[in-house]
């Protein structure tokens, strides 16, 4: 852990390190950011590479938000919201779903693998689902290691 | 005038290779031409006339980083300054803020500029007279013609650029550099002219850089009726190529054709892409921006075209340009009109790119011929609404 | 693909009298059909304001521009034109998607259906010489070609035609006013076929990533393709100009002009059944082709829909189904 | 810009595995910062006062917090920069709690995830802009949509307190599926007697106005300011005239079906539902009129003492202006005809529906509250049949995914029990009464005894098992089916079968949602707007759900949520002005290329097209209509509708400084 005694100087973003992968997640406020508020509460372990956004709603996001993501140099996203018929908004998860869906699917076109996406919905009350799926994702993506080189 | 043996070719670019980057015309997977830096082996391709685009990137860069910024806490200057030292590598480092004295508070900052320069020693090589002609156009554009504007980021390139161009043989039915001032064998811009025959290609030397260049040893001496082949290869292309339209009033033309009608048919097809600017090696226009990422970031200029519906728009949200017809006139009236009013040249070097890589084909040949005639009748402020001032079909006020 | 029946003459005749009658009577400011460029096998969009021009209109099989492009906002002059346009099946399937969404007005158009028995892929036709093709003709099943020295290479037209040709479902236009001749045969099985891209899909992901960098550091942003594409409309407000919010950065490297590209074909999804205008708008023969099939590809898999099919539906990615089967995790 | 950012320790909650002190010093060098501080606890008086003073002394204009996720705290410390004078949206919380310290136990880690937490808030605050609620005049009237039992409560309530109701109810009465039922469980006391004097004091009421025989037809506007159009549906009799004397209903030659009986009666195409009715008030059915019919007749016209018939009446439209709307549109039986064939598909006669046997056993019903075999009835020289034995099927058209109704009914458990109760009270303690039920469901209060007394004090035989097959066999009803409990196949030979029928979504439901852009779910039931914590709210703001209209229910849980609910609107008009959310979307028109994909998508209506004074038509977002989801703005091809508060800059630069710096 060389970065341990740089931490109050340093400058070097241990996430950079040897081994790490960059992962962004996406997540939306009411439901899954809220589930990860309950792993947390629940002191439920998760992986150190994660980074999560919060947005209103999954509907908010544009599969180009998560391409950008990607093209700034992220090894992995994770979209995650409300599940289906559970939307704070009404409909945002459903509009979200197609779009996300195809995004998953054009991916692998462009020269992704298909563990460095995923979007999957979990309620606040899944703390314990939350923690497994971030902690496959995660996984995933490691086991692919950093992306470089890329198109995107 | 010298001669090199087809065989001495290979030999010739290694030589220039070893003192700068050589650029050359090659196929990529798909069989598109485009100029790329040669490497031994490669093969350079010289039948066919037109690459892609012309060669004007490696001078004029369609992304070019002028300068890197970054914005440091005063106080740790010092050792932050040697941090970015350490990034650039030709560059210079200068405070563009004085540093504040010791001891106040940390939050202030100062900014810190480093330069680019990024200009190697290249040869362009292969490039034809038009591509060179285009060079030879913009560097009035940015070298200080006429006491305007001087670019030190192009010229520094231009500078460290040599030129050598091979005649162009066999035209094709898209060029007509001859009706623009131009040659299949001009030399505007060039510093070495090659031109092919028999076992290979006659050389002269337009420019002292050029006459450097036949120093290599591969070169002999023009043989028995080398130089009339030479001569012969020249003249054929000239009279090849049928000027599609006599240049003389063109600029009047167009200025006396600003209203007319004729725009409103021509530019129906257009589709304000900017494909024509981007082929050409004319066109000079570009955009600055900063890219900039927390505290540090790049200036960077990006070419831009005038058919770009951001290119002439106002803070205010208005755009004098907003229709598509300004526009496409613009581009014509600009070549041909505008632009020999300040400097001295046409924009056009008479390539034929923008017709042939138009995705609609639009014809420059086909405008000009419309539009760049002049009209006694309307040289005077058009006062005849039919004619000049109102469209034909909406009789609206252009 | 039928091999052509050589009624291309009679179509041509068709098309003719239909925009002389529809000029003539004043139901239209002017006819979009395609006339011949700088030679005559360069067959290009071809506007006719007076009945009197209308023989300058062709009918052929390298009539590949998808006019509907010209239907597009700002497009028209004058702005409230009534406009008649002539389009095959592909293109039609481009105005349907406009038209599910309002974007043209219905009542300022008429539309001369064409139908088509295939498109000769000219940007291929061309590399058969190292240099300039000047001639192009297209007899029967075969295609003539000819270089500026006179050489002439005879060509088997199947092996020549533009990929979404060579397995079309919809060689007859699915939206028009009038047909100029009679609809050609439509194979029975309207199973879309996806044979060009199935060699790329197979590659693996590191080899899609290199050709995908190779081709987009290509690409010199020059917005040909989406000016090109019938279906986008933003115009002078793309967000990839007005950088509001930075989504595509002002640097032209692979990375920002796939980036780019994605932007388009995101906006596109659903409304675009990859007719192909964009792919030879290109200055610089990026596949851009092989992305929008495969987008259609897998909206066909996710949704069972092809776009521009149905006038009645309603764009994909604006509505949604409670039962959209996928994404149930 | 100068923004201050506050490192919570949390005691030892967030220092044990982030080094607080250490990420505050950081956090100085980033753009923007130039004032960082580590609190021990943030949220306490003097960590909120800290705040405030480095806001004052240091000129701040946006804060970050990093403490714990913004559902716990961010509303606090929107307040706390408030009260320094900061508009309260240039806050932005890092949650350096939920989402790192506990979940992480190495410390160096911890602090660096922390740091990047920080950098990412940061990078948002410097994207917002200050916000400003609006507030919006609000319309004291309230709409109720439905005049059944939840709708009487739930107007009742209201004008109670004084505001002005209008009650829209699509039949000729108020009164909905309660005024139909016989006796209510487990009290058996009369329905009628419960139910009519509410209608009567509605009709009374002097802020309640009951538009009957009329339908929503549009609904504009948003809460506090609706506009409703509702359409009077012509009755061809002149209400104002009619003094529902029932002459016409006498004399009337026209037989026509009697919906109100359910269909076990007729009734004549001019008609008054029932006795009681509410208003009470004449309407021909013009489908069974001769005049409408044939062309001759007008017998009606004739005997009417008050003139009151009007052929040529046409339907007429009313636009209102309400401030809230309540939706209490009730709920149908299941048409159990068109999904059980096993069952007789309603070709059986001695099959009926449990509607249907409550009608019957209705002391003013067609059979005046005698229990009878329809196969009997109504025929010559026939003596209508009372049943010696009668089977009762449960869970028809509930929890049964094969006639898609996976879901429970809730009520049919309850009413088999007290018609099985009825009918040995009405036929003899003699009859035969059987039950065939899946499970019983009886938990509201006294409900567990009441299904108890039907068993041991009436000795209803409850048969655990589902009924396979129906058919006609000499004059009985064979009822096979399966005793799961003895594992045994039995047969009974019946006089009645009663269908325990379940509750399903009003006819016409979902075009009514879709009218009041409320969402609803795959049944048709109206969707609330949180299933715990808020249920009564729909997730348009302003329009409230009350009764089975929302999922099935019974009468007392049914009147408790119109109470419910009339609260809620209440607290809603009690204010003049309302206050709505700022973080909404906004258009920027000077580049809206107006293809309007934000109205297609957005599940409250709020895009509008606005004419600017060019006369082009732009987008433009209703503030108080709008929720803030950013649906049209993932949606905006030319991404010029932005998310206040959650712009998409701001998500974009959030990924991009923790990923690039």
């Amino acid at each position: 852990m060389a970065q341990a005694t740089d931490i109050t100087t340093g400058t070097t973003a241990s996430w950079d390190g040897e081994g790490r992968v960059k992962v962004v997640g996406i997540l939306c406020n009411w439901c899954s950011y809220a589930g990860a508020d309950g792993a947390g509460t629940a002191r439920l372990r998760q992986p150190f590479d994660f980074r999560i956004v919060r947005v209103p709603c999954t509907g908010r996001i544009d599969p180009l938000h998560i391409l950008k993501a990607f093209e700034k140099g992220a090894d992995g996203v994770l979209v995650s919201g409300c599940h289906p018929g559970d939307c704070h908004y009404a409909e945002g998860n459903y509009y979200a779903r197609r779009k996300l869906e195809l995004l998953e699917r054009m991916l692998p076109q462009l020269g992704f693998e298909a563990e460095r996406f995923k979007y999957t919905w979990v309620s606040a009350s899944e703390a314990q689902r939350w923690q497994q799926v971030v902690t496959e994702f995660i996984k995933g993506v490691e086991k692919l290691g950093p992306r470089e080189g890329r198109a995107l | 005038m010298k001669f090199l043996p087809q065989d001495q070719l290979e030999a010739f670019l290694s030589h220039l290779a070893e003192s700068a980057i050589v650029v050359a015309p090659q196929r990529d997977q798909d069989g598109v031409l485009f100029f790329q830096p040669w490497e031994a082996g490669a093969e350079v391709e010289f039948e066919q006339l037109l690459t892609r685009q012309s060669p004007k990137d490696y001078v004029f860069r369609q992304t070019e980083t002028y300068l890197k910024f970054g914005y440091e806490m005063k106080g740790k200057a010092a050792a932050e300054e040697e941090e970015v030292g350490k990034k650039s590598k030709e560059g210079e480092l200068a405070a563009a803020e004085e540093a504040p004295p010791e001891g106040e508070e940390p939050a202030h900052e100062v900014l810190q500029v480093e330069a680019v320069e990024d200009a190697p020693e290249q040869v362009i090589f292969g490039l034809r007279p038009c591509d060179a002609r285009g060079y030879y156009q913009m560097d009035q554009v940015f070298g200080g013609y006429g006491g305007f504007y001087y670019d030190p980021y192009y010229m520094a390139k231009r500078e460290a650029t040599t030129l050598v161009a091979l005649t162009c043989a066999q035209p094709w039915s898209t060029c007509f550099c001859t009706a623009v001032y131009g040659s299949p064998s001009g030399t505007d811009g060039v510093d070495l002219l090659l031109t092919g025959i028999e076992g290979g290609f006659t050389a002269e030397a337009v420019t002292e850089r050029g006459e450097m260049l036949l120093g290599f040893g591969g070169f002999t001496e023009v043989g028995d009726g080398q130089a009339d082949a030479a001569q012969t290869v020249k003249d054929e292309a000239f009279t090849a190529i049928d000027p599609p339209f006599e240049i003389e009033g063109v600029p009047q033309g167009l200025r006396d054709n600003f209203e007319d009608p004729a725009w409103h048919d021509l530019h129906m097809r257009c589709i304000s892409c900017g494909t024509c600017t981007y082929v050409c090696p004319n066109c000079y226009c570009f955009n600055i921006t900063d890219e900039m990422v927390e505290k540090s970031g790049e200036r960077v200029r990006t070419w831009d075209n005038c058919f770009n519906p951001g290119y002439t728009l106002e803070t205010s949200g208005h755009n004098p340009r907003e229709q598509k017809f300004a526009r496409f006139r613009n581009r014509f009236s600009h070549k041909f009109s505008y632009y020999p009013e300040k400097y001295d040249s046409l924009l056009c070097s008479g390539c034929g790119r923008c017709i042939r890589y138009c995705p609609t084909k639009i014809d420059l040949r086909e405008v000009i011929r419309t539009l760049g005639q002049p009209h006694p009748d309307q040289a005077a402020p058009a006062e005849d609404g039919e004619a000049a001032g109102v469209h034909a079909q909406t009789g609206e006020d252009l | 693909m039928s091999p052509a029946n050589g009624n291309y003459e009679a179509v041509e005749q068709r098309i003719r009298e239909l925009a002389r009658a529809a000029l003539e009577e004043g139901r239209v400011d002017y006819f979009i059909g395609w006339t011949t460029g700088y030679n005559e096998s360069e067959v290009i969009p071809g506007f006719v304001r007076s009945a009197d021009k209308v023989d300058d209109l062709v009918w052929n099989p390298l009539a590949a521009y998808n006019l509907t492009t010209f239907l597009k906002r700002k497009m028209p002059d004058p702005p409230q034109a009534k406009i008649g346009v002539a389009v095959k099946g592909c293109d039609s399937r481009t105005l349907v998607s406009l038209l599910q969404e309002n974007l043209v007005d219905r009542e300022r158009l008429y539309v001369v259906g064409v139908p088509c028995e295939g498109i000769v892929n000219r940007r291929a036709v061309s590399k058969v010489f190292a240099n300039e093709v000047v001639k192009i003709e297209v007899a029967g099943d075969q295609i003539n070609v000819t270089n500026q020295d006179g050489e002439t290479k005879q060509l088997a037209r199947e092996d020549y035609l533009l990929d979404h040709c060579r397995s079309c479902n919809y060689p007859n236009p699915r939206y028009f006013d009038d047909l100029a001749g009679e609809a050609v045969p439509e194979p029975e099985d309207q199973t879309p076929m996806w044979r060009e891209i199935e060699e790329f899909e197979a590659l693996p992901e590191k080899e899609k990533d290199r050709l995908m960098a190779e081709a987009f550091e290509k690409c010199i942003r020059c917005y040909a393709c989406i000016n090109a594409c019938p279906v986008c409309y933003c115009w002078d407000n793309c967000v990839c100009r007005s950088r509001q919010p930075k989504l595509v950065g002002q640097k032209v490297n692979a990375q920002e002009n796939l980036m780019f590209q994605m932007v388009h074909m995101f906006h596109v999804a659903g409304r675009c059944p990859s007719c192909g205008n964009c792919d030879r708008a290109c200055p610089v023969e990026i596949p851009l082709y092989l992305l929008h099939r495969k987008m259609n590809k897998e909206l066909k898999e996710m949704l069972d829909f092809e776009p521009g099919i149905d006038l009645e539906q309603k764009p994909v990615f604006q509505t949604f189904d409670v039962n959209d089967p996928f994404g149930q995790h | 810009m100068r923004i201050g950012v506050f490192v919570c320790h949390c005691g030892t909650n967030i220092a044990a595995t982030v080094d607080s002190e250490g990420i505050a010093a950081r956090a100085g060098e980033l753009k923007g910062v130039v004032h960082t501080e580590d609190i021990i606890y943030t949220c306490s008086e003097p960590g909120q006062h800290a705040i405030q003073r480095a806001i004052r002394e240091k000129d701040l204009d946006r804060v970050v917090v990093a403490a714990c996720s913004p559902h716990m705290h961010e509303v606090t410390f929107r307040r706390t920069v408030e009260g320094a004078g900061l508009n309260p949206y240039l806050f932005e919380m890092a949650n350096i709690r939920e989402h790192c310290s506990w979940i992480h136990a190495d410390k160096p880690e911890g602090s660096e995830k922390a740091y990047d937490l920080i950098k990412m808030a940061v990078a948002k605050v410097r994207d917002l802009e200050p916000l400003y609620a609006n507030e919006v005049e609000v319309n004291k009237d309230v709409l109720v949509i439905g005049g059944g039992v939840a709708g009487i409560q739930a107007a009742l309530d209201l004008a109670e307190a004084g505001l002005k109701v209008t009650v829209v109810e699509k039949e000729t009465t108020i009164g909905g599926t309660m005024a139909q039922l016989d006796k209510t469980f487990p009290t058996i006391d009369c329905s009628a007697c419960i139910l009519t004097p509410r209608m009567v004091d509605c009709s009374q009421h002097e802020n309640i106005e009951i538009m009957a025989y009329s339908e929503i037809d549009r609904v504009q506007g948003y809460v506090g300011n609706f506009t409703v159009d509702i359409r009077k549906k012509a009755s061809m009799v002149d209400w104002d005239k009619c003094i529902g004397c029932e002459l016409c209903q006498q004399k009337c030659p026209a037989k026509a079906p009697d919906a109100f009986n359910e269909g076990i009666a007729t009734t004549k195409a001019i008609y008054i539902p029932f006795p009681q009715a509410v208003p009470k008030r004449a309407a021909i059915q013009v489908d069974y009129c001769r005049w409408f019919q044939e062309g001759k007749c007008r017998v009606c016209e004739r005997v009417c003492p008050a003139d009151a018939i009007d052929y040529k009446q046409q339907d007429e439209y009313v636009q209102k202006e309400f401030g809230a709307i309540v939706v209490a549109t009730g709920q149908d039986v299941f048409p159990w005809e068109e999904y059980y064939h096993e069952y007789g598909s309603g070709r059986i006669p001695d099959v009926i529906s449990g509607l249907q046997y409550e009608r019957m056993l209705n002391a003013s019903g067609p059979t005046h509250g005698h229990v009878l075999r329809p196969s009997t009835m109504g025929q010559k020289d026939v003596e209508p049949e009372e049943p010696q034995t009668v089977v009762f099927i449960q869970c028809i058209g509930s929890r049964d995914e094969s006639v898609g109704r996976p879901y429970c009914s809730n009520v049919c458990c309850m009413y088999t029990a007290k018609q099985a109760i009825l009918t040995k009270d009405h036929v003899g303690m003699e009859t035969e009464v059987y039950v065939f039920y899946i499970d019983i469901r009886a938990f509201g209060k006294g409900y567990e005894e009441f299904v108890k007394r039907a068993q041991t004090e009436f000795g209803v035989k409850y048969v655990r098992g589902r009924v396979s097959k129906l058919y006609e066999e000499r004059g009985k009803v064979k009822v096979r089916g399966m005793d799961t409990l003895l594992g045994k196949q039995v047969e009974i030979d019946a006089d009645l079968v009663v269908l325990a029928s379940g509750i399903t979504a009003a006819d016409g439901a979902s075009e009514l949602a879709q009218r009041l852009n409320i969402s609803y779910d795959q049944y048709g039931f109206f969707k609330e707007s949180h299933p715990k914590l808020r249920p009564l709210e729909t997730n348009t703001a302003g329009i409230f759900l009350a009764g089975a209209c929302q999922a099935p229910k019974d009468i007392p849980t049914t009147v408790a949520q119109a109470s419910g609910t009339a609260a809620k609107v209440l607290g809603l008009l009690a204010k003049d002005k309302l206050k709505t959310s700022p973080m909404i979307a906004r258009v920027d028109q000077n580049r809206c290329v107006s293809c309007w994909k934000c109205i297609e998508v957005c599940p409250f209506g709020a895009p509008e097209k606005e004419e600017l004074r060019d006369g082009s038509y732009k987008s433009h977002i209703i503030e108080t209509v709008c929720q803030g989801c950013g649906i049209c703005v993932a949606t905006c091809p030319v991404n010029c509708i932005d998310l206040k508060g959650f712009g998409t800059q701001s998500v974009l630069d959030q990924i991009e400084e923790v990923l690039l710096t």
